[in-house]
């Protein structure tokens, strides 16, 4: 089930980052470099974003 | 609540990170925290609404 | 069970009613009274739509 | 049938319903029961020429 | 189970060719001429699309 | 495999049919086969950047 909710994840992710970073026409079958660079910041940027989400929710419980 | 920061981290991503890069700017951080508080509130108040509605 | 459907309909409002209603640019963590409004009207109006289709496809079968 | 009534809702609203006020309006009526009555046409005919596809 | 999975697959097409095809206002409870071969050749190039897509897949993994 | 398949059917027709016609013409079939290579390579690249992630 773990390794399920992953793959899962990996999709949307997959979805999400596709739809921010390749966003010119298709002229080539390759991620060019800047689609590759656009693709691992946005995955890490999203799991930033998700740690900072969790925490702030803990915080406001807490007060 | 799984839900709920699951929408809240899809919808607040994708208005505040639009060119995501090598980390989170203070600005993007800004509007991620102001989005999730807004997100909550609104999910609140839909919510409040709905109930309201259906009974 | 019907909790839950009641649940994932009001998560499903959410996310409609956020793409109709908070429209600008993120600049504060407070709804202002205008979003507020259309929040509450998005989803009463909604609703309404929701009993409309219900009541005209019952007409509609027993013509 | 349930499947179908959802998606109604919500791509007609989506399409009809632009920015909800505190009734709905006539011409908001109009199109809902407009979009509503092509969406059954279109999920339909979808239907149709899926079937025959996957015979 | 088959049955199910058929009537899901085309609830997703409508939504897919609906999108594509339904474009402007709607005026009128009818589909008209050009939005009936819209949505037929949509479901037609969809199922190309899908089988392309899975034959191509199949020749990868044989090399 | 069966999702990924899916989605590229998905976001790739989207992408390469704007207008569906009578036939995929030579174009739209291109468009389709680099989406998909693309689509595969983006789905790894994402895929192991969230497993380090994780880790």
């Amino acid at each position: 089930e773990h390794r399920s909710r992953i793959q899962s994840q990996s999709h949307e992710l997959t979805a999400i980052c596709w739809k921010k970073c390749i966003t010119s026409t298709i002229k080539s079958g390759q991620l060019d470099k800047n689609e590759q660079t656009c693709l691992s910041n946005c995955v890490d940027r999203f799991m930033d974003a998700n740690l900072a989400t969790i925490k702030h929710l803990r915080n406001m419980r807490q007060q | 609540a799984r839900i709920l920061i699951e929408n809240i981290n899809e919808k607040c991503f994708e208005r505040c990170v639009p060119k995501p890069g090598s980390s989170l700017s203070s600005s993007e951080q800004t509007c991620l925290t102001q989005c999730m508080e807004k997100y909550m509130q609104a999910w609140n108040q839909v919510n409040a609404t709905y109930i309201r509605r259906i009974q």
